[in-house]
């Protein structure tokens, strides 16, 4: 059972859209206020990457249920160029985006559960799901 | 005004405006600001100061004071990527220097060497890698006729691609055995070899050379390498061992030239990488002249103490951190 | 109860003794608890959170939640040390990366090997090190008859270390081009060299096969390597490339049996290392059959292509963290 | 010209007694609430070092001036067994302490001088100092 939501991502403006549906969610869900703070941060990340690198896309927020555990789960995708190397993005420190830490590795480490696909001049499609505890 | 400056204000400005309107814009620019804290190299605790003066300057309720923690929080998780990658980094950080120290060991099976016994000689001699793989070789060998030969070579580079090239010289080395009496003859054939087989922008620079215990002649040949030193017993002076030749991998066709040196009792031979000169003291780097008072120092010491002691002193003087390999062997003829 | 049920109480009790009474005492044992906190993964914006926590629940005046940051600043001090050592430490890893990178684009230039063009054959090869460094190799020849040699080796063990032996092997494989026809002598050979030269922990297992484009016979030997895979077009089935035969480096005098295969048109030969068959779906490792199966989906395309899409397919199969180096070669008969 | 006081360090409610030496000049001198903390985490760690791994020793606290500037100065030292490898102690990462980024590394890029000097079987001392800004 998946209710969704999601909020086209064209400039920056945006990123607050989608932090707001976010935490609107996690909030539903019952995630105490540190998780608030990190799952809208990892959306951020996601969302920035794609005003970022490939310029529009669409990041959507659905309740996940699964064994009986609740979670909230976070799909970034876009029809941008692609990530050519995935192992190398998923590297730490790969990202010369100025913040320390921040990037895919970043928000992996944020989130539960990761998964990346992408095709060169096809696009990328990124899910993180964080389960409620 | 400088970040630092007007971080205060921003920061101030941030709170008031989410004590009046709590809102996730607002809450975005905490985000962002953090990204900019770490940029400017702003650690946690400064950020957690800076909170309580702002709090402790201002007329806020306490309710207002607990609200604010929402904006300290936000800036927080910034920190908290960077501490999580800090974990990650140690984790990978810690297998790699395993990796490299089994390389490391392995490359010191492979190139080691051991001092040989020869007649009359005092062998002293270190050699200690920047990082942890050594991009100096040196290598001693004692011939038929109870000749010692000499080995040190530098690639210039250090690290490990310089280690991955250093084993050639090696395997090189091993191969020609049959004219190891000729040092200019040894360096000709290792040339050859590096020019066929090394990248073109990795050059070697090398003295080979024979000290031969019965007549007391010391020949070498040098490919470009640090010239090393002659300390005269008699004059008790010091001179340079110099030799003209090409670094090995420039160009097929190089001969090199060999040098003879008559050594009498009490002389010392004193060959060198050019890390050893290459040591910084504050600003400067120390002088081919301030090495040989480094060894005037120490010289009524058996050889193996006069590295090691100089050694020691030059890693102090640099804060303990090489900025290059460090090779540094002494021959003292003592009777 | 375990550290973090216990945090909460621990720092509400040292914050309401420090507000009765404010001493260097706690704050030592607020520096105390910050090691611990570390200790245990707990993130900075956690610690931010429990203090908004504790001070939202307790009748603290305005004064003292402002006194109340010095305890929080005592602790935050442990994750500036923590911050300030991952600056360093990326700064550091940086270096030790494009070093790494260094030797890795030197030793593709002195491991590297292009595939020749042999009349009726498609030939498609990958080779993926897990880190930087490959410690798998492979390596085409074409020799005067015409015929393609073919090799495909592991060191036991990945990273620089295996790098570093895989070199001798290509010098080693390069200076006995005399028996190139014969898989057996090859590996033979090759032996001597690696249990002569090696560290006696260093394994080195691998095929050595020979492709006759005139009799379309495929003759090969194996020293313990990971078995390939032959394709029948005519039975649409795949059976293993059997073969028996010691790893390199442990018994000087091993010798190695050779094996015959006749290749028909639509036959693919199929060799890998254990690095392709090692990768894990989940809790469980792929099984050969699976690999079957994606040969399967992929056999239709250019040779190339199925070496490359398996690769794909697979890397993101374990969530493109390599466990080890992969190497997959197929040669496929066209005619 | 400079004044010294120092602490015998045997146990460690030492560390808490020159931890409250420490601060006290670093008050005098002028320091804001921040440098004292830090100050003090690197009198602990020194002292905790001393108490650790050489059993016992001293550590001064003096003010310093130097072209103008004023400065604390922190001096540990032992006769304990001496650091055979000082180049490995000063590798970020090397200690096995339990913390993140402390150990000697961690107290050199806390303060703005550090000097070491030791000798197998007779002794270390350390001497850190933070200039006033
Ligand atoms: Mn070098
Ligand atoms: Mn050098
Ligand atoms: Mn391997
Ligand atoms: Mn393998």
């Amino acid at each position: 059972m998946e209710l969704q939501s999601s909020v086209k991502i064209k400039n920056e403006w945006d990123i607050v859209a989608v932090r707001q549906l976010g935490r609107n969610v996690a909030k539903e869900l019952g995630f105490g206020t540190v998780d608030q703070a990190r799952i809208t941060t990892a959306i951020s990340e996601l969302a920035r990457n794609i005003f970022l690198y490939a310029g529009q896309g669409e990041v959507s927020i659905e309740k996940t249920f699964h064994n009986g555990r609740s979670g909230l789960k976070i799909i970034a995708q876009d029809n941008g160029p692609g990530i050519a190397d995935i192992r190398r993005v998923m590297e730490d420190g790969y990202t010369t985006s100025g913040g320390l830490g921040a990037g895919l590795p970043g928000v992996k480490r944020l989130m539960d559960e990761f998964d990346i696909q992408s095709k060169l001049e096809e696009g990328t499609i990124i899910m993180a799901i964080k389960w409620l505890r | 005004m400088d970040f630092r400056d007007s971080l205060e204000l921003k920061y101030k400005d941030m709170l008031t405006h989410y004590l009046m309107d709590p809102n996730e814009r607002i809450l975005y620019q905490g985000q962002k600001l953090s990204r900019k804290l770490i940029e400017f190299n702003i650690a946690p605790e400064e950020v957690v100061s800076l909170h309580k003066s702002i709090i402790s300057d201002s007329d806020w309720s306490k309710k207002e004071l607990i609200d604010s923690f929402d904006i300290l929080l936000e800036v927080m998780i910034g920190y908290g990527f960077a501490y999580r990658e800090h974990q990650s980094l140690r984790v990978q950080q810690l297998a790699l220097k395993n990796e490299i120290e089994v390389a490391a060991n392995m490359q010191q099976t492979l190139l080691g060497t051991s001092i040989p016994h020869i007649e009359g000689l005092d062998i002293g001699a270190i050699s200690i890698p920047a990082n942890q793989m050594n991009g100096d070789y040196h290598h001693f060998v004692k011939d038929e006729n109870e000749c010692l030969g000499v080995a040190i070579a530098d690639v210039i580079g250090k690290g490990i691609p310089a280690a991955l090239s250093m084993s050639m010289i090696k395997y090189a080395l091993d191969s020609f055995p049959e004219n190891r009496n000729k040092p200019g003859a040894i360096l000709q054939n290792l040339n050859r070899v590096v020019e066929q087989n090394v990248d073109t922008s990795m050059f070697i620079t090398m003295c080979y050379g024979i000290y031969n215990p019965t007549n007391h002649i010391f020949s070498y040949a040098s490919a470009g390498h640090e010239p090393g030193f002659l300390y005269s017993h008699k004059h008790n002076a010091f001179s340079d061992l110099d030799g003209k030749g090409l670094l090995l991998g420039i160009e097929k066709k190089t001969k090199y030239k060999e040098y003879e040196k008559r050594i009498f009792p009490g002389d010392m031979i004193i060959l060198l990488s050019d890390g050893v000169t290459e040591c910084k003291q504050g600003d400067r780097f120390i002088e081919r002249e301030d090495l040989v008072q480094f060894i005037e120092k120490y010289k009524h010491l058996p050889s193996q103490d006069i590295v090691t002691n100089i050694y020691k002193d030059l890693e102090r003087l640099q804060g303990f951190k090489l900025r290059d390999d460090f090779t540094l062997i002494i021959l003292k003829r003592i009777s």
